[in-house]
């Protein structure tokens, strides 16, 4: 087996990428479906480093990084903060049930 | 009388019934009796016309005086070269006559019309429009060009129209005047692309300078065969105005109109017209163009001849008379016998006229009855009528001493003469022939009107002789039908002045090659030049002195034959009519009912007109309104959703448009689910398609 | 680079500066006086007005700064990015302005600090993304003006259509951003770089692997169509505008849409344009056929705001597929790819703020008056409210383009700029797509006007300072109809990105 | 096979498998504890790739902030006492095949694409160096996460509270 | 210099627009005597232009010969480096072909205003669109620059879309909808091709530099053309052919031309009176004119080639539309359908191409003009007073309304080409233009059958209407009023009187025509000689 390179990295990052897309279109909670976000903010956040470490393009990944968790801690917080609105409002917090605005 | 004069005096008396008919028709309804106005205009007119007609007839007999403006001036235009649209006036000896004749009559039934029409709620109307008309008629007689022609042609149209229609409330009357309307501007198309192949070719629209034109060689596209064509083409407004086969239909449905109205319409004036614009371009037809127009006269001499053999409304007798006497003038032309052929306009005009009025007066005695079945007896109660009316019909049967004799004898004469040149015998043999159902229907109406008894005796008993203004106009056109007006001679009328002198056949202008041999001048015929006389062949002035009084013979006997078969049928009753009916029951039909020609119109070209407008109406609702309605309806199979579109959807291509649109915008607004998900998922694949596309570059 | 040199590069990001402090103070001031609510909108004008001077002040530098690097930094401060951010505020003032006039914003007043604080947080990302050079302050800033929008279209939080815009948006905004996001990480990846100057050196001087690349730019896309309301990354967008308040509803459709188009321009512009010709058109470098993406997705889009809006009972929802349908306009003068279709975008947006906040505004002035958005509840409007029908009627017929509005204006450019490259094929789309618009926009005339009601009802008078506004926005765009050369000197004087 | 292999792949398989889990599993809170799991596999792997601090952050941020969060979210928006507290999915199929798509196009171009290796020094503790970027280069990005952050505060209590 | 009579004629309405919207929602009389005075001072200047009007300019192409030119920098960006220049010229002047056409609009209008004395509902709104409504059709006929031009004509669209849409029938949504989306359909080729026509064209600035324009008669000078516009001759790969279609499309709806014609039944059957007299009067020889003063001097080349397929859809015009009138039983059905015949006219006689068709063409579209606003103000009287359209249901109005159908006489007579009446010698003349062209000859013999067919459903109408017996429902129907008069005589005296002195038109005109003819020759020469067809 050949030593773990970028396109290993790269192919967990791609199968998170895409776990997290799956969670968003099909959770039915809300909560569920941020979880999912959060997995595609990671498979970024693991290319970036990963690109930075093998590429050799120095620190400047592990910055990106770190901007991109603390802007996913703070999108958290205002989804959540608007998850727990809806639920305030309908006692409800599945996504598929919220399409009143529609065609 | 200097040339000026008579320019002037012309078109004072052009103008002057149109004063009548402005002054008359805006003061109508303020002025009771502005009426007189009117007939002191035509007053005028007549005497305008004598005194022209005496001035060109006295000295200038042989000079032709034209006057002309320029109407329309276009200038030196880029393709068209010069254009200029000159209108003018033409005197020359024929145009003078005609005037006469027009105004006479016109005058004469402006003042039947005083009594006959008394106590209309229209009565100044009514003479306006008899001053429009008189207006309208004597531009076609005055004209030197043929736009003007055309013009006042049309304008004859709509005032026949108007006086036709003028008891528009019944529905047959207005009906009529609508069938005349349209019958004539059928021919009028043909008139008119004459003109437009005449203006192509020669730029302009003076008869003169066409006619220069045509000597010199200079012909429509460069061939005879087109200026057959445009003669015949011409020709084709007269066969609508003169009412001939095919479009003779028109002119017995005219008889709704008021009877001084048919006395000046539709057998004096009108009608002439179409003879009278044959005889004006008759220096360019070709033999073809003149075989084809005997042919059409022929027919029309011949078909209403037989229709009227049959008829029992007075007037419709009468008008296929008409019909028929305009189609012997119309083969005389045809055949070449272009003097007789004016002539029989004229005394025609007079005689018909008298006949017309007569029943005018018959009818207006038995308070609008027009059915001779119900008349019978009036000679007695009405005598002058009765006198009148037998002198015409005496001269429009064609006994010796009367006019119509005159005519109508050079006319066989000159059939013959033809046929034995070219062969052609059927014209004679028609000519012949009508002649005999002219005198046999002439004779069955006088006797089935004036003689025997009366058959509805309430409405004999209220009959009674005419006033003066009716009686006398009567007697001055039936004094008219005598011979001692035109020819010393009673039974050779190129003796008399009419003919040796007043009417000049007019020089030919068609190349030689497309002309009938004996209109060929050949080295026997004394050649002068200038001359306007026709130069025909010597073969022919012979062939003509040859078979004159054979002629004068047969017709004198032919006339003989039908005066006593009416005799026979219906004064002695020695022949059973109605048995004869019976006996022929599918021939009198066909008589009766006209040959069926308005059927048949109606059947083709009335009911294919409407049904095709009817048919395009409906296209035009459904399928262009609508081509992709269809399209839609099957939309409609394939979507649940179409049904909201019903609502929306109207017709129209663009409705069709807006089906599309909509279709589209519904197909769009599937996508819009409400569900955030189902959007992301679209994201996706939308993304995984622009890469598919994209994935080459 | 050191502290220092960030200290002397503040001075060029003034305006954003004026837009932080300002925000600062609408917290502090909604802290300490919160009996006085009624100034906020005040003193968000005054912050709008004083950032507006410092923007103008700005017009002719062309800096790049916030260096990291020797050549490139992070924002670039150039006549184009001034033209947009007056744009923004232009639209910030007259939305707050708006929201002094809501009904909605105004029934939530104890919250009416946050509300500020929002749309400030909303200005300063979109100044940030007019400005951004840097593929990091790129999706920062637009991270930033997400974040404060999410909130401000669920504002009205016990209505259920405005929590369930926002979650909407949220979730929506969220995968979008976290796609481009995984776009921008692919481009880094690529390049080792993520400065747009840097990556086009590169790009012209190496080769790249051309489906990796599109598949980057394509996610990268996916983040900027969203923001901009793009087919097929539109699908928030009516949902959206329809929950949310009109003021927010109205702002998105100018503002967020203008910053979007800015950083989307920038993006390409710098990135992947090689040089510029003599007659100005750009020469895209052989990596990715943008013309064509773009070309397909200006025509999807158009075409899809414009017939789906037919059937839009909504006003707010129908001007919202109509945003986007000029979304389509707009990208069509981007597709193409010459300084003359950057000029008609910018000429357009000054004409699209007018219209469509006029628009906007008129719908919530109704909306305030009757309690509904729907076409229905229009009818016989025109002769209860003549002075509003006449005002509306200018706003739709510029949004349709017809002469002698603004809208007309900003479309001719637009289509002389398309038949100038020989795009005709596009041009005729574009204009049968006008045609169709035109069925909507009318149906609201039509509505007001032509349909007969049962009874008359009396006429509803509209308050002063609402006709002003109404006024305000309706002259220019009459105005400019006649007489446009301003506009377009403006633009064309804007046009200088920083770069090739 | 070097124990850096062997530790990659435990981090990766536990990465992926409880991210699997995540993402299908029927009960709410049990999710929520693998995606626990999933953002330690993910620290790990940031570790094997030299980025500690980032790591660390990680685990304060993700472990520490958001997942406490998302718990608070699921509790928040459940009743307490509702122990088997299950969420649905929906078009799980359709789903699936655009992701196989999606993904399938993503990993081959991935996969097929050379990118720039150059082998590179281990670096130790980037702490330091981070440190030093934050306040220089990155500065003006540093500040406005803060504004960012005072946002997501604003905004997030103005949605929340009562 | 003189004054600014052609901005003054065009603007005037404006002026009266805002007096009519300052006034007071209660003066409703007031308010349709300014208008009256409006449009009456726009007679008034009509016939100024005209006696001042020097007959021996020929216009056309040449702005030296082109009279009461205004012409000035309207919007000019400079330095745009990538197109070069942006000007667009305020630029208005009349000649032989424009200004019949704005004597026609003055005196339509004029009309039109007195028959809107019956309007009743919400008497501002109909008062001022119908005054911008004015202000539009001037100046159509008036500019000389293509933008300018183009402006005016969209601005049309709305007022009109309005004054069907509130005071017209039972249809109007349906009908005002119509027509506003299929003439916007017809301007957006139009744009098209004024853009690319604008890059095709440099005018030289009087700095020496070439500038692009929009001015029309610019356009028209073939040296002008770039080397590379995309409309120009001298582009090997020019869209000439297309942009005429388009740009003759765009026109032919507004005419209307079949098949584009669909919405003009709708459209003047539930318009007021008023306003159907001006959309029949002066809307629909828009497109006539657009195509007389844009497409054929812009695209001479491409006319030649086309003149056929221009006169073939003359023919349909005359014969569909005659068909279809018959068909109809709504009186104003039947009229509208007559307009497209009677435009039919107008497109065979330009189709000729020599001096006879197009003066006939000019000449047919001013008599059309009053023609056709005579009989909608015919059919107008009769449904104020009747409440009903249905042909059918009339008979015998002659008797009732004697004066009335005195007009209605001199208009149906004066609509199926009566000599005497104007309607004659535009036919005429067109039939005389177009047989003289070869290549068009059958066509115009086919034609010729309109004659007919015209005089059949005119007289039909006539006698189902107007003759026969009087229908007893009708009987307590009143003659004219004096405002009626007013508005029958004028168009009458206009109708007799130009059919008797047609010169009176065709004087005013014929230099222009000429010089157009002469143009249009020359040029295709020389189109001929950089072998471009």
């Amino acid at each position: 087996m050949i030593h773990a390179g970028l396109t290993h990295f790269l192919v967990i990052s791609v199968a998170l990428f895409s776990l997290g897309i799956y969670g968003v279109i099909t959770r039915k909670n809300a909560v569920m479906v941020l979880m999912g976000i959060e997995l595609i903010l990671n498979s970024a956040n693991i290319n970036f480093i990963a690109f930075a470490r093998f590429g050799n393009f120095g620190l400047q990944g592990q910055i990106i990084a770190l901007f991109i968790i603390v802007l996913a801690a703070a999108e958290a917080a205002i989804a959540l903060a608007i998850v727990l609105n809806i639920y305030k409002n309908l006692s409800n917090i599945n996504v598929d049930e919220m399409d009143s605005l529609k065609d | 009388m200097t040339e000026n004069l008579m320019i002037n005096i012309a078109v004072i008396i052009l103008f002057l019934p149109f004063l009548g008919f402005v002054v008359t028709l805006l003061l109508g309804s303020k002025i009771k009796k502005i009426y007189y106005f009117e007939n002191f205009v035509l007053f005028l007119g007549l005497a305008g016309s004598i005194i022209i007609a005496f001035g060109k007839l006295t000295s200038f007999d042989a000079t032709t005086i034209t006057s002309e403006f320029t109407w329309i001036n276009l200038g030196n235009t880029p393709i068209m070269g010069e254009i200029k649209i000159n209108l003018g006036i033409l005197i020359d000896n024929i145009s003078t006559l005609m005037m006469v004749v027009v105004m006479l009559i016109s005058f004469l039934v402006h003042i039947f019309s005083i009594e006959y029409m008394r106590g209309d709620p229209r009565y100044n109307r009514y003479f306006a429009y008899l001053g429009l008309f008189t207006f309208s008629m004597s531009g076609i007689v005055l004209t030197h060009n043929i736009l003007m022609m055309y013009i006042f042609w049309e304008l004859v149209g709509v005032s026949s129209y108007l006086l036709i229609g003028f008891w528009f409330e019944k529905k047959s009357a207005a009906d009529a005047g609508k069938k005349a309307f349209i019958v004539n501007r059928i021919g009028d198309i043909g008139m008119f692309i004459g003109i437009l192949i005449l203006f192509t070719t020669y730029h302009t629209f003076t008869f003169d300078d066409i006619f220069q034109q045509i000597s010199q060689g200079h012909l429509p596209f460069d061939s005879g065969f087109w200026l057959t064509i445009t003669g015949l083409l011409i020709f084709a407004g007269a066969i609508g105005k003169s009412a001939q086969v095919p479009l003779h239909v028109w002119l017995p449905d005219a008889m709704e109109g008021p009877t001084p109205v048919s006395a000046l319409i539709h057998a004096a004036t009108m009608v002439a017209a179409g003879v009278y614009l044959v005889v004006r371009i008759f220096g360019i037809l070709t033999a073809d163009a003149m075989l084809i127009i005997a042919v059409i006269g022929a027919l029309s001499a011949f078909i209403p001849a037989t229709i009227a053999l049959t008829q029992n409304d007075i007037k419709k007798v009468l008008a296929y008379s008409t019909v028929s006497q305009l189609g012997y003038m119309i083969m005389a032309l045809g055949v070449g016998a272009f003097k007789f052929a004016f002539f029989h306009l004229i005394t025609h005009a007079f005689f018909k006229a008298c006949l017309f009025l007569g029943s005018g007066s018959v009818i207006h005695a038995m308070h609008h009855e027009q059915d001779i079945r119900n008349m019978g007896g009036l000679r007695k109660k009405m005598p002058i009528t009765y006198y009148t009316f037998l002198i015409a019909s005496v001269a429009i049967s064609g006994v010796p001493l009367t006019s119509g004799f005159l005519s109508k004898d050079g006319i066989l004469a000159g059939s013959y003469a033809f046929a034995n040149l070219t062969g052609h015998y059927l014209f004679p043999i028609v000519g012949f022939f009508v002649a005999m159902l002219t005198a046999f229907y002439m004779f069955r109406l006088i006797i089935l009107t004036f003689h025997g008894e009366p058959r509805d005796k309430e409405k004999y008993e209220h009959a009674h002789e005419s006033k003066f203004t009716m009686a006398m106009p009567l007697v001055v056109l039936s004094v008219l039908s005598i011979f001692f007006w035109y020819t010393p001679n009673p039974v050779n009328p190129e003796d008399g002045w009419v003919l040796s002198d007043w009417i000049k056949a007019p020089q030919l202008y068609t190349p030689e090659n497309t002309r009938y041999e004996f209109m060929v001048p050949d080295e026997h015929t004394n050649v002068q030049p200038g001359s306007e006389e026709i130069m025909y062949s010597e073969t022919y002035v012979e062939a003509m002195h040859a078979i004159h009084i054979p002629a004068m013979i047969l017709s004198l006997l032919i006339a003989g034959l039908g005066i006593l078969l009416a005799y026979l049928f219906y004064q002695w009753k020695r022949i059973d009519v109605g048995k004869l009916v019976e006996k022929f029951k599918g021939l009198y039909n066909f008589s009766f009912n006209k040959w069926y020609f308005d059927e048949a119109y109606d059947a083709t070209a009335v009911n294919g007109t409407l049904g095709l407008s009817r048919l395009l109406g409906r296209f035009d609702l459904k399928i262009i309104d609508g081509i992709v309605n269809g399209t839609a309806y099957i939309t409609k199979g394939f979507s649940t959703f179409i049904g909201k579109f019903d609502n929306v959807v109207v017709d129209g291509l663009v409705n069709f448009m807006a089906y599309l649109s909509g279709f589209i915008g519904l197909v769009f607004r599937r996508f819009q689910t409400g569900k955030v998900q189902t959007y992301l998922v679209f994201v996706l694949v939308s993304v995984v398609i622009l890469l598919f596309i994209f994935k080459s570059f | 680079m050191n502290i220092n040199n960030f200290i002397s590069d503040l001075a060029f990001i003034k305006p954003e500066l004026v837009i932080s402090a300002t925000l600062v103070i609408i917290v502090l001031f909604d802290l300490i006086f919160s009996s006085k609510k009624k100034l906020l909108p005040y003193i968000s004008l005054i912050g709008i007005v004083v950032a507006g001077y410092f923007v103008i002040n700005q017009f002719g530098t062309a800096v790049t700064t916030f260096k990291t690097s020797l050549k490139y930094g992070m924002v670039v401060v150039d006549n184009f990015s001034s033209y947009f951010k007056i744009v923004v505020l232009l639209a910030s003032f007259i939305v707050v302005i708006f929201s002094m006039l809501s009904s909605e914003v105004n029934s939530n007043e104890e919250r009416h600090g946050e509300y500020y604080t929002l749309l400030f947080g909303m200005i300063l990302g979109m100044f940030l993304m007019s400005s951004a050079s840097d593929l990091i302050l790129i999706y920062l800033s637009i991270e930033l003006l997400s974040l404060s929008s999410y909130v401000l279209a669920g504002f009205v939080k016990n209505t259920i259509r405005n929590s369930e815009a926002s979650l909407k948006y949220v979730i929506y905004g969220g995968v979008s951003s976290g796609i481009m996001l995984f776009g921008i990480s692919l481009v880094y990846g690529l390049t080792g770089s993520t400065n747009l100057y840097e990556i086009n050196t590169l790009i012209q001087v190496q080769n790249f692997p051309y489906i990796t690349f599109l598949i980057a730019g394509l996610f990268i896309l996916v983040g900027f169509g969203f923001k901009i309301s793009a087919a097929p990354f539109h699908f928030w967008t009516p949902d959206v505008y329809e929950g949310a308040p009109i003021p927010i509803t109205a702002y998105l459709s100018v503002a967020s849409k203008a910053a979007g188009f800015a950083v989307l321009i920038r993006f390409i512009k710098i990135t992947f344009v090689g040089s510029t010709d003599s007659s100005g058109y750009w020469i895209l470098l052989n990596i990715i056929d943008w013309k064509s993406i773009i070309v397909l997705l200006s025509i999807l889009t158009m075409t899809l705001g414009n017939f789906a809006a037919l059937w839009q009972d909504n006003l707010k929802r129908m001007l919202a597929y109509s945003s986007i349908a000029h979304a389509g306009y707009m990208l069509l003068g981007l597709a193409v790819m010459s300084n003359a279709g950057i000029n008609a975008i910018m000429v357009y947006f000054i004409v699209y703020a007018l219209m469509n906040l006029g628009a906007f505004f008129v719908v919530m002035v109704i909306s305030n008056k009757i309690g509904s958005e729907n076409i229905d509840d229009y009818r016989g409007l025109g002769r209860r409210m003549p002075f509003l029908g006449i005002i509306f009627a200018i706003f739709l017929v510029s949004l349709v383009g017809l002469p002698p509005t603004a809208g007309f204006i900003a479309k001719v450019m637009l289509f002389i700029a398309l038949i100038d490259a020989r795009m005709v094929a596009v041009a005729v789309i574009a204009l049968l797509n006008t045609v169709v618009s035109l069925y909507y926009y009318i149906r609201v005339l039509k509505n007001m006007y032509l349909v007969d009601v049962e009874k008359e009802k009396p006429i509803i008078p509209i308050k002063l300072a609402n006709g002003i506004v109404m006024i305000l926005l309706a002259a220019p765009i009459l105005i400019f109809g006649i007489y446009f050369s301003p506009i377009i000197d403006f633009a064309k004087n804007s046009i200088t990105i920083l770069g090739f | 096979m070097t124990t850096y292999d062997i530790i990659f792949y435990l981090f990766a398989l536990v990465t992926l498998l409880s991210a699997f889990f995540v993402v299908t599993n029927r009960n709410i809170v049990h999710s929520a504890f693998y995606l626990l799991f999933t953002f330690f596999g993910v620290a790990g792997i940031y570790v094997m790739l030299g980025a500690d601090f980032v790591a660390v952050v990680q685990l304060i941020v993700y472990v520490g902030g958001i997942l406490i969060l998302l718990l608070f979210g699921v509790m928040l928006t459940n009743k307490i006492t509702n122990v088997d507290i299950k969420s649905g999915t929906i078009h799980a199929l359709p789903a699936s095949i655009v992701l196989g798509l999606f993904a399938g196009a993503l990993a081959a171009a991935v996969l097929n694409t050379k990118w720039k290796i150059v082998a590179s020094p281990e670096t130790s503790s980037s702490t330091v160096s981070l440190g030093n970027m934050l306040i220089n280069e990155y500065a003006l990005i540093f500040e406005l996460l803060g504004i960012v952050l005072l946002i997501a505060l604003i905004g997030a209590a103005s949605m929340a509270r009562r | 210099m003189h004054l600014p009579y052609l901005s003054l004629i065009t603007f005037l309405p404006i002026v009266g627009m805002i007096i009519v919207l300052a006034l007071p929602k209660e003066q409703g009389k007031t308010m349709k005597i300014t208008t009256l005075l409006i449009t009456g001072i726009q007679v008034v200047l009509a016939v100024f232009l005209l006696s001042n009007y020097n007959y021996s300019l020929g216009g056309i192409y040449d702005q030296a010969s082109f009279q009461f030119v205004e012409k000035f920098r309207w919007i000019d960006i400079e330095n745009f480096s990538w197109i070069g220049r942006i000007k667009v010229d305020y630029f208005l002047g009349i000649d032989g072909i424009s200004t019949p056409l704005v004597l026609l609009t003055a005196i339509v209008t004029f009309i039109a205003t007195l028959s809107s004395w019956n309007i009743n509902k919400s008497l501002k709104g109909y008062f001022a669109l119908f005054l911008l409504l004015d202000t539009g059709m001037m100046g159509v006929f008036v500019s000389l620059d293509f933008f300018l031009f183009y402006i005016f004509w969209e601005l049309m669209l709305l007022p009109m879309y309005f004054l069907i849409g509130i005071w017209g029938g039972p249809r109007r949504e349906y009908a005002a909808i119509k027509f506003f989306l299929y003439t916007l359909l017809g301007s957006i080729f139009i744009l098209i091709v004024m853009i690319g026509l604008y890059f095709s064209t440099t005018e030289p600035m009087a700095d020496g530099t070439k500038a692009f324009t929009f001015n029309l008669l610019a356009m028209m000078d073939p040296n002008n053309a770039t080397a590379t516009g995309i409309l120009s001759a001298l582009n090997p790969a020019n869209l000439r052919f297309a942009a005429y279609i388009a740009l003759f499309a765009g026109f032919a709806i507004k005419i209307p031309m079949f098949p584009f014609h669909t919405w003009l039944p709708d459209a003047h059957v539930e318009a007021p009176t008023p306003i159907s007299v001006i959309l029949a009067g002066v809307l629909l020889k828009m497109g006539t004119y657009g195509i007389l003063r844009v497409s054929f001097p812009i695209f001479p080349e491409i006319t030649k080639q086309l003149v056929w397929y221009i006169a073939l859809f003359g023919m349909i015009n005359i014969i569909y539309g005659a068909f279809c009138a018959m068909a109809q039983r709504d009186f104003k059905k039947l009229i509208a359908y007559s307009s497209v015949s009677h435009m039919g006219y107008v497109l065979l006689g330009m189709a000729a191409l020599n001096t006879m068709g197009i003066s006939g063409a000019i000449l047919q579209m001013f008599n059309h003009g009053t023609i056709t606003a005579m009989l909608f103000l015919i059919v107008g009287v009769i449904y104020d007073r009747a409440h009903t359209r249905e042909i059918d249901g009339f008979g015998g109005l002659a008797v009732q309304m004697p004066v009335y159908t005195g007009f209605v006489t001199v208009a149906f007579f004066a609509a199926i080409g009566l000599p005497g009446l104007s309607g004659f010698i535009s036919e005429a003349f067109v039939f005389l233009g177009a047989f003289g062209v070869r290549l068009i000859r059958v066509v115009t013999i086919v034609s010729t059958l309109g004659i007919v067919l015209g005089a059949g459903y005119m007289l039909w109408t006539l006698q189902r209407v107007y003759l026969g017996k009087l229908n007893e429902k009708w009987s307590g129907l009143k003659d004219l009023n004096f405002r009626e008069y007013a508005m029958f005589i004028p168009l009458s005296a206009i109708v007799i009187f130009l059919g008797v002195y047609p010169s009176a038109m065709l004087d005013l005109m014929n230099t222009s025509v000429n010089s157009m003819v002469q143009f249009m020759q020359n040029i295709q020469v020389y189109y001929s000689s950089i072998n471009v067809f």
